[in-house]
């Protein structure tokens, strides 16, 4: 197994917006990573700078998939590589039924027949999205719709998948069991880069993870030693030793405006 | 009621030059989502080629069309290519604006080429023949048109239906970047659509010329043909068909036996009037965001 | 005086180069030949006509415009002709106030002289004659008897209307049917059922020649074909043969001299054309040597000669000491001056009388032929002046 | 930034004194305009003013609340007949009947709001343009509104003053434009203003947050219908003479044109719009009589094109620059206005 | 006086019952959480009651009125406020301009008043002010201030949540509707929400209705919660009450595995 993805020194510039400060990030293949950080950190424009849907970013910094270069390379050709992200915000096609959705996931593919098999694993994996295969995706309930985006990606039988916070909106069942479909997926040879908020079940369902702050990766270690991290387990995991917010004092204050 | 039949074969004949135009503009709305205004222009300038080569170059009638088709193929490409993409972030205004620069620029071209004077597109069949049912006539060039337009939209129709280009065009539309990373080449899609609506026009163009060839030749089928894809929602392609009929034979039977005088416009008022009933036109389901 | 100089003469023109009148533009270019002609014959009285045209692209805003910073940066001695009625009636009032001379507003229109302007001086037959002569013909002697009009919604349409149905009250007929065109109309199918269903036996139209064009061929395709009948404006034979792809043989139309001078149209003799030579005169002097090579020698052009003819006369015969006053004067003592369209009477100043300004009122009648020739029907005839109604 | 010392400062007309400079220098510029240049400019200076007018208030329906409009040339041309009717027929004075016909003109833009309340795009664009078209063949089967034939505009009397030049037009015009513009940027930056843009943005929250659609979007159309009618009004005075034909769909989508490609949701962008295209519409067809540029232009016509359509350059150059436009900055000419700004950031302005 | 209750609310698009016969009861000053797996039909009851769907059926009592039927701004106007799943921010306003927004109903500047502005003491420069005033404070007390000029577009997702947030109490609703109030954020940033949520109910006296998966949340600061699951209600009840029961377990959190908590020590507080 060697490096699948290799992030050197990048920086992305929204405009005038410095988001992505130097980062480097090596993905090896066969194993799950998570890239945790606060609201705003850039984790979002880490995966969309990759996938080149930032026009003329990076600014800086190289990026390699499989040992070739894909940075400035159109979104379409890097997806076609064998890279597939769930992106932030479910875009799914709205005025498409879930059918067709699904379909559009499989667009680059050729073999039907394994795709129709593909079809039925993520019906199996989501059963509600099988009842409604003609319903427009636009009507979907927002964790509808998060199944819908995680399960078109899969269609597209990637190498490596970006999941951006792919628990998002979804039901403690489903969170559970999308991260056993994560679990499962890497199995059967997926390379998975994560983001995500929920710290816990990153951390336990990956086997390296790196933690981004203001652009920048500020720790990086094996999921288990994270795990035990006193900031991560703060930070990230909310983990404090009073109990729950009825008990607590406000500590913080209230400004009045000048 | 001989008169009512031969109304609504003539607003269908009509309507038939409506239709490949709406077809033309519903094949670039349903991948770019832009109305386009340079619709008639793109189809200006080859028709006007396929002048140029019959009578600066001799060459023969269907050698000067299929020349002119082809040109129009590369013609819509070229301008999605080298105009249209090169825009940052637009917005569907600045889209329709930058459509309504290309038809000043086309329209201009072809004015400062040849001028404002009326021109005799020869053609293989002549114009004023007709085919007599009974006593509703219709003529040879109408029926050509008909069958035209409604070949070309169950090809259009087929062609979509069954090849992957007609999705990933719906995918185009509704979410550009998600299409492109569904591995969509959004720009090829979008490119190809401009080439084959333009080529659509072309065949409309290089129909109507015959009976009348002058530079503003296209406005108003151009006008017609988004008013009836707009009746058909804008997406379906029979939808355009369908719609321009509408409005082809609503101007037929309004003209005669309401009033010559507003007949320019009633297929407007009908369009508001449908419209109100369906907001998405006649074709297409109307979609409600959901939040 | 304004726009004259030692060596100059400054007169202005406006017309559309561009946009979907643009066909009418060949007037301004006519003038410009005919001014260069002059010029090249040694000019007038050792002044050479600078002529500045503008394109306001039918546009009346655009009229003005042009008409404002010609007259005010470089300043014009006098205007001629300027097409479109509502162009010209954008900028009459600025014309007049200043008291500038306007010469042969090319268009047909009563407003020109109703009221009368003292610098405004009329040179194209009205519309409305035309349709008196034609209805009149066909009357009398065609003796149609179910006579309809198809008209453009706009000045030219709405007094060509006017005269047919004037002449008709007078033999106590009505109008077989009356149908609306407008511009941007393109398909003529519903105008020509509408004719149809009428049974109409003669039919004068009143629109652009494209417009005739298409409304020829349909009705050819739906086998209608009534005596058709038109105005000047369709009177360009060999243009009209081209375009109906020769559907316009046998087609009446009012003429004021466009008449194909040469033989290249079949030899048909113009016994009745007295400007048979002066026409053929300005096809090799003007045309061919100063138009455009890819400028159609036809009736727009000549039209644009022809409006510009009064005005040169004028300042010709006001000697070199040029003024505007002299101009007008010289004008209102024009009579029977014979150019290439009728011949043109002004008279002194008189607010309550449209004649002293109308110039001429004379056409006459011709047939297409199948080669774009014409067979002259009838001679020069003055039509009656119809004043506006209210 | 946290050093406010008034919240007003955010939605003030002047946001600082430096502006209130520029405010009047730019009121003393135009004051003596017509006194530096010649009648030729003042004209120009009507007619762009009267296009400013109109593209503010189609701004407003376009640029902020989101709804597009082909039709505008029809409430322009409901001013200009409007006005012009209850001068010589009801005896209106000028002021009175312009307002009035700004009034009728609102109306006609709420009734056109009504449909437009469920349409979108496209759908709208194509509602819109019919509006438009309809308009003008209405006005032309009217015989009292001189149908096909054409109005004339009656004197022009204010407080007993006649105003026969331009540059006594110039003044009223100009005012008028400057009252309007002041308004709207007022209502833009204040409760009406933000509600449009949240309708644009995201109409159901905008619902959810109180703001009444169906009165809204409706105000939308009348407030901008009601700028395109006075504009109208205006306009009957600067021609003198108004025929439905002046009023077509190339003139809405001219307006389209200024309020797009000089910047929507701005009220400077429209107004930069307005001056630069309505300036290049009106001196392109110079472009034949600039020494060099033109001989050439005619050698290439004479060679490779025609000279008889050699005027046409002026469509060319001016979809170019349109193009051009909105391919190098996609909010127009107040976004380039924008760039300008931040690269000379250090500058008063 | 009932303040809010929701009686046999049925919501059907065409075959599908998206809300099916749901009733239930809010008091005033509680937190009333609806819980239930993803497509149970939560959103839908938020729409039929903020009027943005019509109901195929049933009764929305608010303060003794019937809503019910009700355009989405008179619901505003009646004293409802609202956040949205997926953000419905005005994206090309500043955070300033989206949380005056939220100040819609107290403002009276119409095109008149408001296009004759002309100083501080005029109507609507006064009424800008005063509203102003209250943005800011919401501002400071979401700690917003770094975005306070800023296009909400181009935020973190998580900051425009708490905008969405912002503008809701800038309506000084009296019910307030959260739709996932907590999603995309991570630990100590729902944590905070947590805390304004709190304050909210506490201070500002503000009755809420939210939805929510965060289970941890959920169980911490709702009053009582109502489970759904298909458009129908499962049961109702305080949140220990109702994370014991077998349906809600089964379908929603996930059978016999505990509910998602960080903590050991807050799981037996759970159980407790
Ligand atoms: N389109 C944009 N234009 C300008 N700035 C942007 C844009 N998108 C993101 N940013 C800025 O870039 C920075 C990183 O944003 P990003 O969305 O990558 O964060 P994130 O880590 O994914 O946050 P979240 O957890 O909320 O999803 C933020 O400060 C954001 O404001
Ligand atoms: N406009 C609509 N047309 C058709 N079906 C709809 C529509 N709106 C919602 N639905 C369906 O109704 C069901 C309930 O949707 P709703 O959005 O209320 O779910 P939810 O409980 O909010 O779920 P989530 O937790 O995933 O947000 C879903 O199955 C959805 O597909
Ligand atoms: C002089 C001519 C070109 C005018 C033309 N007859 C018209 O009014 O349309
Ligand atoms: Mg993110
Ligand atoms: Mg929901």
């Amino acid at each position: 197994m060697g490096t699948l993805l290799e992030i050197k020194n990048i920086e992305t510039y929204y405009d005038l917006i410095y988001a992505i400060r130097g980062a480097s990030l090596s993905v090896e293949e066969g194993s799950i990573t998570a890239i945790l950080g606060n609201n705003g950190a850039g984790k979002t424009t880490i995966l969309r700078t990759v996938m080149g849907l930032i026009d003329d970013q990076p600014d800086k910094g190289t990026i390699e998939f499989a040992g070739r270069r894909i940075d400035g390379a159109d979104t379409e050709k890097i997806v076609r590589m064998g890279i597939s992200l769930v992106p932030e915000g479910r875009e799914v096609f709205e005025e498409l039924t879930i059918r067709e959705n699904l379909m559009m996931g499989a667009y680059t593919r050729r073999d039907k027949k394994a795709v129709t098999r593909d079809l039925d694993r993520v019906f199996a994996y989501f059963p509600i999205l099988a009842d409604r295969t003609g319903q427009w995706a636009g009507t979907l309930s927002g964790g509808e719709q998060q199944m819908l985006a995680i399960g078109r990606a899969l269609m597209s039988r990637p190498r490596l998948l970006f999941l951006d916070e792919p628990s998002l909106g979804l039901s403690p069942l489903l969170v559970k069991e999308i991260f056993e479909i994560i679990k499962k997926i890497n199995q059967e040879g997926v390379t998975i880069l994560l983001v995500e908020q929920n710290a816990k079940k990153a951390l336990e369902v990956s086997n390296e993870a790196l933690i981004l702050e203001n652009g920048r990766f500020v720790m990086k270690g094996q999921s288990g030693d994270l795990m035990k991290d006193e900031n991560v387990r703060e930070f990230y995991m909310g983990v404090r030793s009073t109990e729950s917010a009825k008990g607590y004092q406000r500590w913080k204050r209230k400004k009045v405006w000048r | 009621m001989i008169d009512f039949i031969q109304m609504t074969v003539s607003g269908i004949a009509v309507g038939s030059s409506y239709a490949l135009m709406a077809l033309g503009m519903v094949l670039i709305y349903k991948a770019s989502e832009v109305p386009n205004f340079v619709q008639g222009e793109m189809a200006l300038l080859p028709v006007f080629i396929a002048y140029m080569l019959i009578y600066s170059y001799g060459q023969s009638v269907f050698t000067a069309f299929f020349g002119a088709l082809a040109f129009a193929m590369f013609l819509g490409c070229f301008l999605e290519f080298a105009v249209v993409r090169r825009a940052k972030n637009p917005n569907i205004l600045g889209l329709i604006i930058i459509t309504i620069g290309l038809e000043m620029v086309l329209l201009g071209f072809v004015s400062w080429k040849f001028g404002a004077d009326q021109r005799v597109m020869p053609f293989p069949i002549s114009s004023y023949s007709s085919i007599m049912f009974g006593n509703v006539y219709i003529s040879t060039l109408d029926l050509l048109t008909l069958v035209a337009a409604l070949v070309i939209m169950v090809a259009l129709f087929l062609f979509f239906r069954f090849s992957k280009l007609g999705v990933a065009m719906k995918a185009t539309q509704q979410n550009e970047t998600a299409a492109r990373l569904m591995g969509i080449r959004t720009n090829r899609v979008k490119m190809i659509t401009w080439g084959i609506s333009a080529t659509v026009g072309t065949v409309a163009g290089l129909l109507l010329a015959p009976v009348f060839m002058e530079p503003y030749m296209m406005w108003d089928p151009l006008l017609k043909g988004f008013a009836a894809a707009v009746i058909g929602g804008m997406t379906s392609l029979p939808g355009a068909v369908f719609g321009a009929y509408i409005v082809g034979i609503t101007e037929h039977l309004f003209g005669g036996y309401v009033s010559m005088e507003y007949k320019a416009v009633v297929a407007f008022v009908v369009i508001v009037i449908v419209l109100c009933i369906k907001p998405s036109g006649l074709f297409a389901r109307h979609y409600v965001k959901k939040v | 005086e304004v726009g004259v100089t030692d060596t100059e003469i400054h007169i202005g023109q406006w017309s559309p180069q561009t946009g979907p009148a643009a066909p009418w533009g060949a007037v301004a270019r006519g003038t410009d030949a005919y001014f260069k002609w002059i010029n090249a014959n040694g000019g007038i009285h050792g002044r050479k006509l600078i002529h500045h045209y503008f394109d306001d692209a039918y546009n009346p805003a655009k009229t003005i415009a042009g008409v404002k910073q010609l007259q005010e940066q470089t300043g014009m001695f006098a205007w001629v002709s300027g097409v479109g009625t509502a162009c010209g009636l954008a900028v009459k009032d600025y014309l007049m106030e200043r008291g500038i001379p306007w010469v042969g507003p090319s268009a047909g229109s009563r407003h020109w002289v109703t009221p009368p302007q003292k610098h405004l001086f009329n040179v194209y037959p009205l519309y409305l004659g035309d349709a008196q002569l034609l209805t009149e013909y066909a009357v009398t002697e065609m003796d149609k008897k179910r006579i309809a009009v198809v008209y453009q919604e706009d000045d030219y349409g709405k007094q060509g209307l006017e005269g047919a149905q004037h002449v008709l009250e007078q033999h106590s007929m009505e109008l077989a049917a009356k149908v609306p065109v407008s511009i941007s109309d393109t398909d003529m199918r519903p105008h020509t059922m509408k004719l149809r269903q009428a049974e109409a036996d003669a039919v004068l139209v009143f629109v652009t020649p494209g417009h005739v064009a298409r409304l020829l061929g349909t009705g050819k395709a739906m086998n209608f074909e009534p005596q058709w009948m038109s105005t000047t404006t369709c009177g360009d034979f060999p243009l009209m043969i081209a375009i109906t792809k020769g559907l316009y043989e046998g087609v009446i139309t009012a003429s004021f001299g466009m008449a194909q001078p040469t033989g290249n149209v079949g030899g048909i003799e113009h016994i009745n054309n007295p400007n048979h030579e002066l026409m053929a005169k300005y096809k090799t002097e003007v045309y061919d040597a100063f138009a455009a090579d890819d400028e159609r020698w036809g009736y727009t052009f000549t039209t644009g000669i022809g409006l510009a003819e009064p005005l040169v006369e004028a300042i010709r015969r006001a000697g070199r000491d040029l003024t505007r006053e002299k101009l007008v004067a010289e004008l209102e003592k024009m009579e029977n001056f014979q150019g290439l369209m009728g011949r043109i009477t002004y008279g002194p100043y008189d607010p309550d009388d449209p004649l002293c300004r109308i110039g001429q009122q004379e056409i006459f009648l011709q047939q297409c032929t199948a080669d774009g020739g014409s067979k002259i029907l009838t001679d020069w005839q003055t039509t009656e002046f119809i004043p506006m109604s209210q | 930034m946290d050093m406010k010392r008034s919240y007003y400062e955010d939605v003030r007309l002047f946001s600082s004194g430096v502006t209130v400079f520029w405010f009047v220098a730019l009121m003393v510029f135009l004051f003596f305009y017509p006194f530096v240049f010649t009648n030729y400019y003042v004209y120009m200076a009507n007619y762009i003013a009267i296009n400013i007018i109109v593209v503010v208030g189609l701004n407003l329906l376009v640029g902020y609340t989101g709804q597009i409009s082909l039709g505008h040339a029809g409430f322009y041309a409901i001013g200009a007949y409007a006005t012009i009717t209850l001068m010589t027929v009801a005896h209106f004075p000028f002021l009175a009947a312009l307002v009035c016909a700004g009034l009728i003109a609102a109306v006609f833009g709420f009734l056109l709001g009504l449909p437009a309340l469920r349409l979108e795009g496209p759908y709208l664009a194509i509602a819109t343009l019919g509006f438009g078209l309809t308009i003008t063949t209405v006005i032309g089967r009217i015989e009292m509104l001189g149908g096909r034939q054409g109005l004339h505009a009656p004197d022009l009397v204010i407080m007993g003053h006649h105003l026969t030049s331009d540059r006594q037009f110039y003044y009223l015009a100009v005012t008028i434009t400057v009252l309007l513009v002041l308004l709207a940027r007022n209502i833009t930056k204040t409760k009406v203003g933000r509600a449009f843009i949240a309708i644009r943005d995201a109409h159901i929250a905008a619902e959810t947050m109180g703001v009444n659609l169906v009165l809204y979007k409706t105000m939308a159309f009348a407030l901008s219908a009601f700028y395109a009618g006075v504009a109208g009004g205006l306009y009957a005075f600067v021609l003198r003479f108004i025929e439905p034909e002046l009023f077509n769909l190339f003139l809405s989508v001219f307006f389209l044109t200024m309020a797009v490609a000089g910047g929507l949701g701005s009220v400077m962008g429209p107004i930069a719009g307005a001056i630069v295209l309505s300036f290049l519409d009106l001196q392109l067809r110079n472009i034949l009589s600039i020494p060099y540029i033109g001989d050439w232009l005619r050698d290439l016509s004479a060679s490779y094109f025609s000279l008889t359509g050699v005027s046409n350059i002026q469509f060319v150059i001016f979809g170019s620059i349109l193009i051009a436009i909105m391919l190098f900055e996609p909010l127009g000419l107040y976004g380039l206005w924008i760039r300008m700004k931040k690269y000379w950031k250090p500058w008063p302005f | 006086m009932t303040f809010f209750a929701v009686s046999g609310l049925t919501m059907a698009f065409g075959g599908l019952k998206a809300a099916d016969d749901v009733s239930f009861e809010v008091a005033k000053g509680e937190i009333y959480a609806i819980i239930g797996p993803n497509g149970a039909g939560k959103t839908t009851i938020f729409n039929c009651i903020n009027g943005i769907y019509p109901p195929t059926e049933g009764k929305i009592i608010f303060r003794d009125k019937n809503i019910r039927g009700l355009s989405p701004d008179r619901v505003a106007r009646a004293g409802i406020a609202r956040t949205f799943q997926n953000i419905e921010l005005f994206s090309n306003m500043n955070t300033m301009e989206n949380i005056m927004l939220g100040r819609h109903l107290f403002m009276k500047t119409g095109l008149f008043r408001g296009g004759l502005m002309w100083g501080k003491k005029s109507f609507a420069g006064k009424e800008e002010i005063q509203n102003r005033r209250k943005v800011e404070e919401i501002i400071d007390l979401l700690e917003l201030q770094s975005f306070r000029n800023k296009m909400v577009g181009a935020l973190p997702y998580g900051i425009q949540k708490k905008i969405e947030l912002g503008r809701a109490l800038a309506a000084e609703p009296e019910l307030l509707l959260l739709d996932e109030p907590c999603a995309g954020m991570n630990a100590e940033e729902k944590q905070d929400v947590i805390f304004w949520i709190k304050d909210i109910q506490d201070e500002l006296g503000i009755t809420i209705l939210l939805i929510e998966h965060d289970m941890n949340m959920v169980m911490d600061i709702s009053n009582r919660i109502l489970a759904i699951n298909f458009g129908r209600k499962i049961t109702q009840g305080t949140p220990q009450q109702v994370s014991m029961h077998p349906e809600v377990l089964k379908a929603y959190l996930g059978g016999d595995d505990e509910p998602d908590l960080p903590d050991p020590a807050q799981k037996e507080h759970q159980q407790a």
